[in-house]
């Protein structure tokens, strides 16, 4: 069992699709969820072997609680986007947020949403955030957040890029990838839990994922590998 | 200091919303319970049904649905803003509609039961001593049915308090507007800050417990009739 | 329908089915005074109360008070606008109100100029002064009985239904409400629908009487006529009798008698306080009157009455007659053994004295 | 305590207080017949009865039926393992389910040997068969309380506790049932509890008889001397008079009648179709007396005995006097005005007839 | 298909779930629900407020302490371990004493209301027939308190299926085993399947309305006492 943050959802889905073709015999489940729950549950004996953390801290957490079988392994990068459903996100930038026809900005809860941490990071770097503060608006995680602009209640938002090629909001608006030199850089990393030590599919999968189709994946869904830059 | 000041804003924002939430029930439950109680209709089966229906749902589910219905392309939110007072989501407001959708159930149960368990003797014998049905309503049944809506108000009130997942949704987490006490202990525990949500829990649950035995001590004494 | 036209009195014309019950009633009851509702268990007396106070809807009924049409094909007066008071049959107080919130609940929705009955007194009367800060819960059955009397009473009806109100009262306290009630319908006049099963009640108060039968009025009328009639369907047992009218004519104060003089000749009764020239009604029972041929100086009856057998009929035993006497024009019932009757001779148009062994003064 | 020990008959000793009434007895009843309980409203009737069937607890009370110790200071027997029969004074059947099943509710509940009494006579005579099915909602109040007395007859009790259960029925179903519980007790040999207003359910029922007031025994004993006393506290009123016992000694079939030879002389009464030898009781109200001087054969009173006045009393109102007699060593009550009695001078030791224009056959 | 085939396997687990959960807070409320109603103590109001919190607590940080308690270190894990049985996180049984802890007050309150409601004298008519204490609560208290468990079972059952806070924490989502319906809509919504997620949400509100009515259809008609 695999425990996933929630933005690898539709990258890890064709992957272990595509494990699956290749090891028929093998069963692999996936779970998809925030980070920190995942972390809590790990402390308290969930059932999952692998975690991929859409933070990096997070397992390296639980590697210095001896709860890891494994070294914490970074296996992606997270961009963040701004992202609007109702004018075209593509000619904006973080300053045009400041336009007061953005009555509404929605971003992920910087406080334990890493994408919400980044997108405030971004928004001060801009210089913006003094300006743009009072119309934030706080998601619990970043489909929420992602909910919140295409509902339309808020006219912007500052999501995940691999959200904003999801089919389902590329079709509306367009948006503007974020210069990673704005903020820190959301590193995401997986781990085999300590759980797992002796469960040789774990460590086949782990493998897999830094093979070149996974990689391929990941690129598709948004992600940037680490390492290299993204991808336009 | 022991809380801080966001916690302080949040506690006062969530009484505040649960209090408004519970009276705007109160009203608006009543006459809902009453019909139940007292019709013959046919339609008394599905529309009971229909009332405890917002429950069954996931309430950040809910919230999705509200948030689709109150915003700028919803049928609610075309309505407001025909009003002029534009959307709701993301305000105080569109969280106390949202909180009286979900927290219906809780109120109309507990009225209705105890609208039922009234009988007619008592509005009979109200209405041989001159009472009009609206006066017979107000001196008769509400009295008698005081234990119903003790019960109604605590569980709305508590549940009111304890929801996060439509208040998150609808409310987007604005300081002082919409970020109650359930969604900072959230917040506090998502960002592994547990020495707060344990605080603010500590708080919470005693300050609960207060109001709850308030609400009991008030309640009065089984009735033989 | 021609029956919108006002007339006084009450109308009642009700058809009402339950599963195994149908009410079918057409009455006219007198405005005023207390009309008696007798008849068995489930015969329909409470069913008739209802639909008269409009907690029970007949289709297609007819009522009207004193000219006013409470209900017929066009109208339904609601029950809070019909300005009547209700005794119901289980004494129905509003178990989280005090005696005193009770009493209070229906005066407060009767404007102050429309109250004449005084609570004070009825409260003093019914003696439930001690209860009124008292919950329901902690009534005695007769005490719960008596607060809801003062509860009818309070609003100052003008109709009084009564279900039976003193069923659960014993006798001492019967005889102080029963006077009160009388007076009450006599200074308000109010006409009272009582139902009871206690024909001394029935007796003593009623001037009308509504017998009931299997949901419908089986007889109806008068009181004193009624009760002479050898073969109605009401069977008094113990208490058939007659009603005679009369005035006061003598006082002996030494003895505390009163001489009342009625239609049938002189009549010694107690002496209760009444003035001379006061109307009143003397109660005889049948089974008070015995029969001679003669008149006995060296008796304790104190009333003996000369009159003439008019009619012989069975009564409920067949070791018993009931015979009808004419005194002066007044009728009288007497309940004889048969082996009696039979020893006199009794015939009709024969003459005997009537011993009268009591005599009741019933208002 | 020296309670404890085994003693024939109820012993009952109860002291509780409420807010504003408290209950002191100290009871001795006999353990069969019926014990009617008198008393005015709110003197503790139901009170006691609850104190007795265990739904009251009164601290350091004390009661024993027939040797069986139900509380003292070490035990308490609970209400459902206590072998009686209660009936509320509100019928207070279940709403929940019909009549038949409120009737099955207990009988189920006691095991087929203990089963003495017949329910389907029981509801044949209460006339409740065609209520079955219905739920108590839709019963008249007359029908309630019947079903009532069916059920807790139905559970074939040791003692039967009734709170005025016959108050909501009319004449004629009275006459129906009181035979019945009579029959039932005599048969049965229970003990029955009986709460009730009226005097001649009373007369008739009781054998004995307890008086309350204000929470207290106003006076105990059994029904004859009780009620022959003239100084006694309980009004019985219209009611007053005496028991005699006695046997049907021959049976007039023409005229419907038997006689009874009983202490005071003989009597006759209505034929009821009981044997001849058969032990009666007749009751004898002190308003159906007249006294004579001499014997009349000329009047309709069939029943004329020789006594001897013993004593003079006051009655209730100034106009009237009871005289107690002394028929053969029998006691008797005649109710008469002060005026007879002065006029036929009436004094202790004198010879009078008493004419008795009623008697009435009581089981 | 309609619905994939996690679709259906989370429906038949929600459904046991909240089977399940009803059924032991019918076993379990009902004394509780029962004290409350009669006691005379003080403990009364206190204890009546007690059961009442775990409304108040947002159900994902309730579900966090749950998870702290029940976890290997936590005082209920410790006694589940020493039992033998393990420990009860990331198990449906996890699941179920999660969701009776939360659901409690919807149980015991509306059942207390009806218990109250009952009165003193049916309890005393049915001990001088003859029942005892026990056979009197299920042949004359049950019975008469049947609109009360109604409303109860209504309220629980529906707010179990709905639940997904404290079931996600203490579940863990682990699919056919505490993967239940609210849990699958959420994921659905927070993966944009809309499409997915309406569906479902369409399947579980018309199965539920005719759940609902079902019990609705039981109810009795309103008693005059
Ligand atoms: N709601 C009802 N549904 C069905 N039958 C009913 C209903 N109410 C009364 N009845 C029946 O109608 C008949 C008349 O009832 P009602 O109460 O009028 O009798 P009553 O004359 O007042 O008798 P009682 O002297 O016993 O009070 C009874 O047989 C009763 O069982
Ligand atoms: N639970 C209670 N709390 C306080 N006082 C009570 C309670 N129950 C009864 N009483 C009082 O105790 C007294 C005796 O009541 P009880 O019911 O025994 O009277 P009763 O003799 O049966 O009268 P009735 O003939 O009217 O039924 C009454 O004055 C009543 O008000
Ligand atoms: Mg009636
Ligand atoms: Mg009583």
């Amino acid at each position: 069992t695999i425990a996933a943050a929630a933005d690898l959802k539709f990258a890890m889905d064709e992957i272990v699709t595509a494990f699956k073709r290749a090891n028929p015999a093998d069963r692999v489940d996936v779970i998809y969820g925030s980070s920190g729950k995942f972390n809590t549950q790990i402390r308290e004996g969930a059932p999952y072997d692998l975690f991929f953390s859409a933070d990096i801290a997070y397992p390296r957490e639980l590697a210095k609680e001896g709860l890891a079988a494994s070294e914490v392994k970074p296996y992606a990068v997270g961009r963040i986007v701004l992202w609007s459903a109702s004018r075209d996100a593509t000619k904006m930038t973080l300053a045009s947020l400041a336009d007061p026809k953005v009555a509404r900005i929605a971003i992920a809860n910087p406080k334990h949403a890493p994408y919400g941490k980044r997108a405030e990071e971004a928004l001060r770097s801009a210089g913006v955030w003094d300006k743009v503060q009072p119309k934030l608006v706080y998601g619990e995680n970043i489909a929420q957040t992602a909910q919140f602009v295409q509902s339309g209640n808020a006219q912007a938002g500052i999501i995940a890029l691999s959200l904003a090629v999801n089919p389902e909001l590329a079709a509306k608006g367009g948006y503007a990838l974020i210069s990673d030199a704005l903020h820190s850089p959301l590193e995401q990393g997986y781990v085999i839990t300590r759980r797992a030590a002796g469960n040789p599919l774990a460590r086949r999968f782990a493998d897999y994922m830094g093979g070149k189709p996974a990689r391929a994946v990941m690129v598709k869904y948004g992600f940037v590998l680490p390492g290299e830059s993204a991808a336009k | 200091m022991f809380l801080s000041e966001g916690d302080l804003g949040a506690i006062v924002l969530t009484l505040e919303l649960a209090g408004i939430v519970t009276a705007i029930l109160l009203v608006l439950g009543t006459p809902i319970a009453w019909w139940l109680a007292r019709t013959k209709s046919w339609l008394k089966g599905p529309l009971g049904a229909v009332v405890a229906l917002p429950l069954v749902l996931p309430p950040s589910v809910l919230g999705f649905y509200l948030l689709l219905a109150m915003g700028p392309h919803g049928p609610v939110g075309h309505f407001t803003q025909w009003l002029g007072i534009g959307t709701l989501p993301f305000t105080f407001w569109g969280l106390v509609v949202a909180s009286v959708f979900y927290s219906l159930p809780f109120m109309v149960q507990p009225v209705q039961n105890a609208f039922e368990t009234i009988g007619d003797r008592p509005l009979e014998v109200a209405a041989t001593l001159r009472a009009s049905p609206i006066d017979t309503f107000f001196t008769v049944v509400l009295p008698l049915a005081l234990p119903g809506f003790l019960t109604a108000s605590i569980l709305t009130f508590a549940h009111t308090v304890g929801e996060f997942g439509v208040v998150l949704m609808i409310g987007g987490n604005i300081p002082d507007e919409t970020r109650v006490v359930s969604v900072q202990i959230y917040d506090h525990v998502e960002a592994l800050a547990y020495g707060h949500a344990h605080r603010l829990s500590a708080v919470m649950l005693a300050f609960s417990f207060l109001v709850l035995l308030t609400l009991y001590a008030w309640r009065p004494n089984p009735k033989k009739h | 329908m021609d029956m919108t036209q006002t007339r006084p009195g009450i109308h009642a014309r009700f058809n009402l089915g339950f599963k195994d019950f149908s009410l079918n009633v057409d009455l006219e009851m007198p405005g005023r005074g207390v009309t008696a509702l007798f008849g068995h268990s489930g015969s329909g007396k409470t069913t008739l109360l209802r639909c008269i106070a409009g907690l029970e809807r007949a289709p297609a009924g007819y009522l009207s008070v004193d000219g006013e049409v409470w209900q017929d094909a066009a109208t339904f007066v609601p029950t809070h606008r019909r300005p009547l008071g209700y005794v119901f049959q289980e004494a129905s107080l509003f178990p989280h109100l005090s005696v005193r919130r009770n009493l209070e609940y229906g005066l407060k929705r009767v404007a102050p100029a429309a109250r004449k009955v005084s609570l004070d007194h009825a409260v003093d009367l019914l003696g439930i002064g001690p209860l009124l800060d008292r919950l329901p819960e902690r009534l005695s059955g007769g005490e719960k009985q008596r607060v809801a009397i003062a509860r009818a009473l309070a609003i100052s009806p003008r109709i009084l239904l009564m279900d039976e109100p003193l069923a659960a009262l014993d006798l001492a306290r019967k005889q102080e409400i029963l006077p009160y009630l009388e007076r009450l319908h006599d200074e308000l006049e109010i006409p009272i629908l009582y139902v009871s099963h206690a024909p001394d009640e029935v007796a003593r108060l009623a001037d009308y009487i509504v017998a009931m039968e299997h949901g419908r009025v089986a007889a109806q009328g008068p009181l004193g006529e009624t009760l002479a009639r050898l073969d109605l369907p009401i069977r008094l047992g113990e208490d058939a009798g007659v009603v005679l009218e009369g005035e006061i004519a003598e006082l002996d104060q030494a003895w505390h008698l009163a001489r009342v003089a009625s239609a049938g000749g002189s009549l010694w009764v107690r002496d209760n306080g009444l003035p001379v020239g006061q109307h009143v009604r003397v109660r005889i029972l049948a089974r008070d009157i015995s029969l001679a041929l003669e008149p006995h100086g060296d008796s304790s009856i104190l009333n003996v009455l000369p009159a003439r057998v008019e009619q012989l009929a069975d009564d409920t035993h067949p070791a018993l007659a009931l015979v009808k006497l004419n005194a002066a024009g007044a009728p009288l019932v007497a309940r004889i053994t048969r082996r009696s009757a039979a020893r006199l001779e009794l015939r009709p148009g024969q003459t005997v004295w009537a011993q009268i062994k009591a005599v009741a003064l019933v208002g």
